[in-house]
This record gives structure tokens, C-alpha cells and sequence, in this order.
């Protein structure tokens, strides 16, 4: 519990550290994520392999069907699985291991088999990766019953999710956002369950809903804006299936006004369905129109201009803020 | 072939008693749709009845097993109990699945029955981790995924093949080759003429055999399961065999040439088998009629507890989605 | 243009030969889809490749990566494919050749590549095929940028917009009603452009979105209520993206109310867009809350009373409807 | 390896020609990177431009390749023209694919470099489409399918392979054997000895030769490329060979054990061929330096130019997403 500094790519390494610790069960499988190689592209297991023996941290060969599957087979046979998928848009290639399976088993099986494993990945635009490197494809996933869907917007919530995503009896979905794997934050080392938003800075005329890489935007504009007398507040899912929508209604009750902001592609997104959720429940008690922001509508481009203009900015934000409260 | 373990005379009539059970239960299932009592996607595995038969008479109760929606065989072989899976058949709350999974999902984790897929190669990579949580056990047990030829065309198969020999891990891969994947046959959608072939590829022993003979079933399944047990990694079994009643109920299999079909019916495997048990003297043709009395009688017990149980209530969708039921 | 009575599959079929014969360089490519193998399992290509080559109508080993992959490499070579995925959760296994090539090979590319390829592929509960082989996946597709998603609900839709699909220069996935296939309607053989939804029938209370097989029991719905004086328009998206915001708007805009029904899971489906986007629109113009019915939050159930259970009913969208004009 | 066909001395020098081109650019490319010009995630071919070049001078521009991530030296080869090239890396809306698809997507049809992908094993089933188109053509064109070791455990190659030799398509399959995926040695990723061995699971012909051997890679690939024009179908070469700057540029390389790696430093392809070209008297040294400038020119023509060139307006969000310019 006590408080120091962490980046993330740190935080997530000790959740699974504390984790492997805590549970003689868990295994860690996924390409590269031993010592041998360096733990990972971004290390974010390293030093794992070395602490629990490479039977319990397993490297794999690029093979994301039989990674899955082998993690759901492990599950099913006793065990506690976090299985790496490198990067976001690879889980297209495990996607039937996936949906088809882990997120299926439980229901299929009448409750006799479940699957508790967690599928750690990452994505994001900002370092030219272009398009099959950078999307954020959550909402494939949250339009999946059976499976959960977790994206931390910060250190302290990733150690803590991925701890909660560990703990949880079904399959997880658990999205690192890799360029900011290295920006570090105060760090606390407390495990939290799913399902739970944050509200993470409290405020009266507006509510953005956010989660992930698009929560530290919303706060600085939110921080920005209040010094004109505009108070926002904002509220970080955490979880995204199934997502919070008693703490979202009634933050959005109290303001009025809302807006939802992702990283990814706007359209049929994760923001959709909130928005929906909104107006529906909250309907004649909006004072202005449910608004989003997400990606273009596009894959994530190469060149700096254009991926810096794919992703929502602050600017866009605000403006949208401000046309909220006008 | 010659050199394979032999079946004993118990063991002999315990898979002449498992492939009754087997080809006793689809006849059953076969005539309750026929008559209309049961609507169900079902693909018969009559005629790979030897198959399981022959392999699960080396498995325990601790071995895990997925097979796929051809696989009600697999399943009896290995000790799906009757009672559940007719009544998961027939939709009922008192179904293995409560009516959930049906037919092409049907599950029963105490008799090692893990998983029941509708896609097509998805056996293979989970069978590979029950193989893997297997060896972590260092209790022996070992992982079985059955598959069909047409399945061996698929990208699972070669990442399972590959993971599980790299980690020598004890899966059993049984390719039940019954020539036919829905309407194409072997030949235009394999392009190496025996499947066991590609199990060089992965360092892995390979064997192709008579699926539909007992000694050869048992004996190359004995050896991979064995060395399976002992550490000594996978082994992919090629198991020839046909299937008598099309890709599933309903299918008049046109596309199999008339002469083709005919022969394989002449060579069906379950009489002979009986027939062998009976010539070999190990059991009486009474005896062999009174084990299939028995059987029978056990099938329309289930038959009956099936149709005469609950359907699930609607409530149901929301349970088991997640660990906790929706709201 | 004459007006005879078909089914979806011989319109498919139909649709199929027509374009066959109208351009040579058009290929079909699937499981089963040649007359060896009798043209698959529902036969939705049978006789063509009798007609046309098994050169050009080519049955495929069970290999849906090298499918799509096939599809996409001979339409970088100049050809036009269709392509069917047998069952719309197979496509789970083609997932990476969907959406990260054959969606974004014409932006990634600068223009330079185009993949003009229809998958086909069928879908649907109602049948007892249970949970692997009958979700409704159209989401997916929706948000990811480069890839069309059509949906007939009839036999003459089906036929015109799959001619509209293989014209389009754009990779398009064409999701097909496997439960109704056989059902008989009047036939009109019309090549459809993508993009422009149909105001199946005229009404001035309430406006029905859907597509696909949720149409059928909203006309009946509308018919039904009519009765009552409850005067109900509904539309058929038929191109579910990019959807024809303007048709949608409008209608809704006229009528003040709107439900949206489809087959697919409610939350994160297609109807959180609609209803997004509608509630964005027309603020301060509904004079009820946009509404969404959609399948159950699970995985498609096997059992009869179950499985129908998971489908929105003629009742729902009745008792829907009242509730949105109470 | 000795009844390989082996290339005549004005093959061995254009061989030489395109095998300067990669090294250099590549050099210029890590230079333009460390300098801070270009901030990209670049994956360096260095020590392997031997594959592509000893394979492409028996292509022609109708020929397809299909390439990856590392993938400039296979597209220079193939005749991807420098200004277009630079320009892409450099995000430029002169790029070849107007900065839009950046290192990893870098397409220029006129030179038959049709796709180049960032997911692994997804240049295969592509590749596979293209050789059926040229099968359809019947005009004798090829396609080719560049991937490396790790991509060999992937679905995606096993379905390919047995597509393209089912089909008996002109696809030519080179693996690109560097020893390495990422961090992870080919031992530790792969369950048998030689990849090349995979190819008879398929029916199809496979062969391992040393790609940074001019004469063997040049002899496999004429072989297979023959045999492919021929209709006589596909080959999987598997070509061993070693990558000198890590994954990607940035990668210490620290699982690399030192003495592997100065080992294949001291065995660097490049400047052996060049040594040997001059030592076999197909070119002075003269001759040699005169080509390595002409060739350093064009390269700084091209850098110079791409960042001279204007960065896309945003509006290009709207382009190249459909046919149709989005509203
Ligand atoms: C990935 C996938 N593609 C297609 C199908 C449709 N399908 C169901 S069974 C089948 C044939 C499988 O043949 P085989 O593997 O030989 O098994 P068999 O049915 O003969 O036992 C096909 C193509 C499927 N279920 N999954
Ligand atoms: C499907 C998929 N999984 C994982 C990755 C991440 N990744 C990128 S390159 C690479 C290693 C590939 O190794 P290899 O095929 O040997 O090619 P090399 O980089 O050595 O040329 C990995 C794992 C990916 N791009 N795609
Ligand atoms: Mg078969
Ligand atoms: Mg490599």
C-alpha cells in the first residue's frame, strides 16, 4: 500500500510477480515472456522466469491459436493462465480461440467448465506502427458475452486490475496501452475488482467518460476548463465489459451532459453503446446531446501528421466541451 | 502393423462393449429423429465406432478428452454417461449442459469429456494445454484430441502439432480419417497422400492405421499413450475409417460414388468385430447378446429420463455467462 | 425485371451466375462450393461450377486463413472474388485476413491496392446449431474501417445487393439468413448499389431500423398496429456500413420515435450506433427515448425454448412499441 | 548442392548489384535513424540481402512478392524504386503509399511488391492468391512469399503450403531462416531440425540452402522458380542466414550469445561476395566501387528528396479508406 513511483510496464510486471507469488497455480505463457528472451519485447515479464522456474513462465513459438488454446486447455485442466497476445490486432489471428472458446465455455457447458485466464495485450497509436500494430479493438470484445474487458489508464490501476483480472473466475481481456508504457505515476500496490469505474475527478456541468489512454487528455482539459468556471468530471471506466453503468448513469444525472472519449475508431465503438445506455435511461433529463470522440475513420496511419490527427486531441475535446455547456 | 501391442481377450470384449454402446446409442438417436421425437444437428459417427473403442480402453478416468460435434463415439468411449447426454440432446435442464451447449457442445468433466467443439481444428490447441496442465501434474495423464481428416488442413493443427512436440507434451492427436469433410473428399483437400506424414514435420511419430480394426486401433494408441505417460511427448494416429450416415442427418452423401459407399458398408466394422469377438471364443454369441440387451436397455432408460425431464425456463440466459448471473 | 417467386439460397445463386456470367474475371472460392460437392451444404452455388469451370468456381480444403488470403492475392492480381466463409463465427478464424488485410490493404497502400472480394458468409439462430454457429457478428465488421457489411432480409435484397457487392470495388462481407433460406417470396432481379437503406413501409408514429431477419417480424409488428392506429415506418438498413444515416435521420426525425431490432447481442451491436448517432441528430426533436432490441447477453443457446428465447420477439418489439407511444 | 544451376557471371554481378543496393540503403537507412532524421520501427535485413538478390534476377516485373516488416532488402531486389521508398519511410505524401502505410506496408505494384505486412505468416496466404491469379493468367508468372523462421509455426504457412501444392500454384515459399524470432532462437520456437522438411507433409518439393551463399541461393531459387513457371508448382525453400542489427533497430541483442554473433559477423555475406566477384575477375575493384557510388548516389538523391517532399495534409484520413472519399 505504499505510495512510490511506477510506470506501468513496472506495475504490471509486479501484479504478475505478487500474483505468481500468491497462487502455485498460475502460469504465465506468451512469445518471449521468459528470461531467456529477455522477457518480453517491452520486458514486461522479465525476471519471471527466473523467480518461478520456466515451467510456470512459459515462451511460446508465434503461434497465437495454439497460445489460447493452450491456455484455455491449462485452465481447464486446474490451472490459472496469463497468456500474452503480443500486440492488439494479433488477437484477429487467435480471435475463434477467443470468442468461439474461452468466452463460450462456461455458457456451452451448461457452468460445469469455466475458463479463468487472462489474455494481456497491447496497442496504440503514437509510435508509427501503423496500420496492423496500433488498434484498439475492445469493443469486438465487449460485444462478446462470457469474456471481460479491462483497460487501465494508469499505473497503480493496472497493477491493481491485472491483480483483479487474475482473481476473476472468467476470461479477461486485459489491453496495455504501449506508448505510454514508460510515463511514470504515484503507485499504489492494491488489488481491485472488476467491474468497478473511477470517478476520478468530480465535477457538476459535464461528464467525460473515458478510459485508457484518453483519461490523462479529459483530466488536463477538465483541469484547464475549471479555471473558467466549467466543471468536469471524469470518469474512468476501468473495466469496459461489463461496464458501470450505475457509477456513469448517476455521474451524468448529476451533470447533465456527457461525453465519451476512446482511442478507438469512433464508429460502433464503445461509445456507442454508452451513449445509447444514456440517452435511453436518461432521457428528457439531458441538458445537451451525449457526444463522442474517437479515432478517424480509418486505419491507424503511418506518418506523424496523420496518426497524431487520427487519435482524439485535447483540442478536440475541449471544443466539444465547450460546445456541451455553451 | 505386426509388431503393435495386442488386445487381450477382456480388453477385446471391453471395446467389443464400448463400440455396442456406441453403435447401439446412434441407431437409438438416429430412429428418435427419424420418428421426430429429437431435432438436432447430428452427425453420426457410425462406422468409427472402433476408433474410441479401441483408444479409451487405455485411458482413465484422470485423462481429459475434447472431440468435436462428430463425436457422441469419443464421448460414450470414454465414459460420457448416458442419462446426461440424451437429455442435453433433447434440450432438457437435466442435460450434462442444461440444454445450453446441445449436440455439437455436449461436456462432462468428471468422465474427462472437456470440451465438444463446432470448429473445425479448435480440439487440438486446447487438448494441447489439457496436455500441458497434464505434464505440470506429473500424474501421467495424458490429452486426447480427435479431429477429422478435413481438420488437418487447418492452421490450429499445426501450431498444436508443433507446441506440443517442441514441449513434449502428452496429447494424443487422433485424425479420424473417414475420406469425407462434409462433401470433399480427401483427395482434393489434402495434398500428401497419408496424414501421418506431417508429423515429421514436427519431429513427432506419426502412424497411420486401420481405424476400423481393433488390434491395430488399440495397438498404435497403446504405444502413444504410453510414451505419451512416460514424457516421452505427442504422437499423431492417422485412423482410416468411413462414416456411414453422411456428414449429418439429412445429408444422402450423393457425392460418395455408390460403389465406394458399398464397400465400406460390406466392410462395417462393428459386426466383424463381433463376429471375431464370438469366433476368438471370448465370449458366447449369448453373452454378446446379453451385453447388448443391457446396453440397450441402459439407452432407452436414458431415452425415457430424457424426454421426460424439464425444459430449461428462459431465466437460464443468464446464468452461466459469467461466474455470477446477470441481472 | 419479371416478378416470380424465389427463395434466398436460388437467389444467391442466381446472383452468383449473373455475375459469373457478366464478368469473366469473376471467381467463386469456398468449402464445398463446387458441383462435386454439390455446390455446398445449403447448395447456394450449386450448378455453377458446371456452368462456369471448376476453374473459376474453386472448392477449398478447410483452411479459412488460406481462403480469405487466396481471395485477397487473386484480387491483387486482377481478378474479383467471392469468397464464402461457411458459418459467421468462422470467420473468428479468418479474422486477421479480414480486417487486417483485405480492410486495409486500399489505405495502407495509398490507393495503390484495392481488394474488390464479397465474403459470404450464413448465420442465425433457430435451428439448435447452438453457440459456435449462429451469432450474429456484424459489429465486428461495422467498426473496422475499409470492409462494407450487407445484410438482406429477402430473396430479391439478397440477390440485388450481392450483384451490388461483387460490382463494389470495396471488399464487402455479405451475411446470409441461414434459417430462412428456403423461404419463398415475390422476386425482382436488380442489381442494388451499396449504401441506401429501404423504407420497406411508410408510417408516421414510430420508425423500426433493422435488417436482416429482425424485418420480417417488425412488418408484421407494423401491420399488426396499424390496426390500432399505431401508423409505424419501418426501415431495412441493408448496407449495415456504412449505414444511410440520411434515410435513418430523416424517417426518425418525421416520426420522433425509434426502435432498433436486430438478431445480434444488444450491447455493443450495431443499435448502439444508430441509436448514438440518432439521439446526436435529432436532440430535443424525439419525443420518446431511443430503443434497442437486440439477442440475449450470452452465447446462442441450444435448447428450443431457450434459443427462442434469445431472439427478439414479435411481442417484444409490440410491447416496445407501445411503450414508446404510451 | 553441387547439380544446382549456377549463375553466369553477368548474373553474379547484377546478383552483386542489388545485394550493394540493399546493404547501402540499409546502412543509410540505420544512419538516417541514429542521426534523428527518421524516427521509425525499423526491422534491418542486414545480413540477409543475399536471399533476395541471388532470387529476384530470376524474376521479371510481372512477378509478385509478397514481403514483411523485414522486407526492404526483398523489395529492393525486386526493383522497388528508392524515391517512393524513402518517402514512405519518411511519412512523406510522396511516400509510395503517401505515408499512409509507413516501414511496415510499403507497396508498389508496377515492381510487383504487392503486399508487405506486419503480422506474422500473413504473407503467405496472399501470396498463395496471387500465384493462383498468374495460374488463371497462364501467362508463367510466380508469386513469392517471403517470412521467416518464426513465421514457420504459424497457421497461416501450414494452410498456405497445402493450398498452393493442392493447386500445384507457382508460389515460391522462402524462409528466411535468421535463427531468431524476435528474441526467441529457432530451437526454442520449432520442433523440427530443418523447416525444409515441413514441405513433404504438402507433397511439395523443400529444400535448405545456405541463403547467404550466392551460388546455392541462386540454384534453389531457379530451380523452384522454373519449376513454378512450369506449372509444376510450388517449392518452400528454406534459406539460412543472419540477421545483424537485432529484431529491430533499438534491440541490444543481449540474448544473442557473443560468440554466435562474431561469428556470423566474420562470415558477412556482403562483403564476401563482393570479394569473391572481384577474386573470380567478373569485375575489378574499379568496377566494384564505381557501382557501390552510383549506387550511394541515387540513394542520396532519394533522401534528400523524400525530406524535401511535403508531410499528408489530415484530410488523407478521408482518402483510400473506400473507393469513395469519406463525407
Ligand atoms: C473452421 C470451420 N470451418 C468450416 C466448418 C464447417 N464444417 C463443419 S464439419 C466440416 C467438415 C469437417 O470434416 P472432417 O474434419 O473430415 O471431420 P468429419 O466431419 O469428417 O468427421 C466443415 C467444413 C467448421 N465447422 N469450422
Ligand atoms: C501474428 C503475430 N504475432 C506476433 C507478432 C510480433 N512479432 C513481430 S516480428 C516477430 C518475430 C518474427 O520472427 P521471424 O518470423 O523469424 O522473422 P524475422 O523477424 O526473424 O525476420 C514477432 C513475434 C506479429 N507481428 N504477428
Ligand atoms: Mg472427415
Ligand atoms: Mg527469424
Amino acid at each position: 500500500m505504499t505510495t512510490e513511483t511506477m510506470n506501468t510496464i513496472q506495475a504490471v510486471n509486479l501484479a504478475m510477480h505478487d500474483a505468481l507469488a500468491a497462487d502455485p497455480k498460475l502460469l504465465i505463457l506468451g512469445e518471449d515472456v521468459g528470461d531467456l528472451e529477455e522477457g518480453g519485447v517491452a520486458g514486461a515479464t522479465k525476471g519471471l522466469s527466473t523467480a518461478f522456474g520456466d515451467h510456470r513462465v512459459k515462451s511460446t513459438p508465434i503461434s497465437e491459436q495454439a497460445i489460447i488454446g493452450a491456455a484455455i486447455g491449462a485452465s481447464l485442466g486446474g490451472y490459472r493462465v496469463v497468456a500474452e497476445i503480443m500486440l492488439m490486432n494479433f488477437t484477429a489471428v487467435a480471435m475463434d480461440m477467443i470468442v468461439n472458446h474461452a468466452a463460450k465455455l462456461r455458457f456451452m457447458s451448461g457452468g460445469q467448465t469455466n475458463v479463468p485466464i487472462v489474455i494481456r495485450t497491447m496497442t496504440g497509436a503514437g509510435m508509427s506502427n501503423g496500420g496492423q500494430h496500433s488498434d484498439y479493438l475492445e469493443a469486438w470484445f465487449a460485444h462478446t458475452p462470457g469474456i471481460k474487458v479491462v483497460a487501465p489508464s494508469n499505473p497503480s490501476d493496472a497493477y491493481g486490475l491485472l491483480r483483479g483480472a487474475i482473481e476473476d473466475p472468467d476470461p479477461v481481456l486485459f489491453i496495455e496501452n504501449l506508448p505510454t508504457y514508460w510515463n511514470p505515476a504515484p503507485f499504489t500496490r492494491e488489488v481491485l475488482p472488476l467491474g468497478k469505474a473511477n470517478v476520478v475527478r468530480e465535477g457538476s456541468d459535464v461528464t467525460i467518460i473515458s478510459y485508457a489512454t484518453m483519461v490523462a487528455p479529459s483530466l488536463a482539459v477538465a483541469e484547464q476548463l475549471a479555471g473558467e468556471g466549467i466543471s468536469i468530471e471524469v470518469v474512468d471506466l476501468r473495466t469496459i465489459a461489463p461496464w458501470d453503468r450505475e457509477t456513469v448513469r448517476a455521474s451524468v444525472e448529476k451533470t447533465g451532459r456527457a461525453l465519451i472519449v476512446h482511442e478507438a475508431v469512433k464508429e460502433f465503438g464503445v461509445g456507442a453503446e454508452v451513449a445509447a445506455d444514456l440517452n435511453e435511461h436518461l432521457f428528457g433529463k439531458l441538458k445537451a446531446p451525449v457526444r463522442r470522440l474517437g479515432g478517424a475513420f480509418c486505419p491507424v496511419p503511418y506518418s506523424k501528421p496523420l496518426e497524431t490527427a487520427f487519435v482524439p486531441s485535447s483540442d478536440e475535446i475541449e471544443r466539444t466541451i465547450r460546445g456541451l455547456v455553451a | 502393423m505386426s509388431n503393435l501391442p495386442k488386445p487381450d481377450a477382456a480388453t477385446l470384449l471391453e471395446i467389443y462393449r464400448k463400440a455396442s454402446l456406441i453403435r447401439h446409442n446412434d441407431l437409438r438417436v438416429v430412429r428418435a429423429m427419424k420418428a421426430g421425437l429429437l431435432m438436432t444437428p447430428y452427425y453420426s459417427p457410425q462406422g468409427q465406432e472402433i476408433i474410441p473403442a479401441a483408444l479409451s480402453v487405455s485411458l482413465n478416468d484422470n485423462d481429459k478428452l475434447c472431440t468435436i460435434y462428430r463425436g457422441t463415439h469419443d464421448m460414450l468411449a470414454k465414459g460420457f454417461p448416458l442419462g446426461p447426454l440424451w437429455a442435453e440432446l433433447a434440450g432438457r435442464i437435466t442435460g450434462s449442459c442444461k440444454g445450453k451447449g446441445g449436440t455439437m457442445h455436449l461436456t462432462h468433466p468428471e468422465s474427462g469429456c472437456m470440451v465438444t467443439t463446432g470448429v473445425v481444428g479448435s480440439s487440438m490447441p486446447i487438448a494441447t494445454g489439457l496436455g500441458w496442465a497434464a505434464k505440470l501434474d506429473g500424474k501421467g495423464g495424458v490429452a486426447v484430441a480427435n479431429f477429422g481428416d478435413g481438420a488437418a488442413n487447418i492452421g490450429a493443427f499445426h501450431e498444436s502439432l508443433n507446441l506440443a512436440a517442441l514441449w513434449k507434451l502428452p496429447v494424443i492427436f487422433v485424425c479420424q480419417n473417414n475420406l469425407y469433410a462434409e462433401h470433399t473428399t480427401y483427395a482434393n483437400s489434402t495434398a500428401v497422400d497419408r496424414l501421418s506424414k506431417r508429423a515429421a514435420g514436427y519431429g513427432m511419430d506419426g502412424v497411420t492405421v486401420n481405424g476400423n480394426d481393433a488390434d491395430e486401433m488399440y495397438g498404435a494408441a497403446k504405444i502413444a499413450i504410453d510414451r505419451a505417460r512416460a514424457g516421452e511427448g505427442p504422437t499423431l494416429i492417422e485412423a482410416l475409417t468411413f462414416r456411414f450416415n453422411g456428414h449429418l442427418i439429412g445429408d444422402a452423401a450423393g457425392y460418395i460414388p455408390k460403389e465406394e459407399f458399398a464397400q465400406a458398408k460390406a466392410n462395417d466394422p462393428f459386426p466383424m468385430l463381433r463376429a471375431r469377438v464370438i469366433a476368438d471364443g471370448i465370449a458366447t454369441e449369448a453373452e454378446i447378446d446379453a451385453i447388448d440387451a443391457d446396453i440397450k436397455a441402459q439407452i432407452e432408460a436414458a431415452v425415457d429420463a430424457a424426454f421426460k425431464a424439464d425444459l430449461p425456463d428462459p431465466v437460464e440466459l443468464k446464468r452461466d455467462v459469467f461466474a455470477h448471473e446477470l441481472a
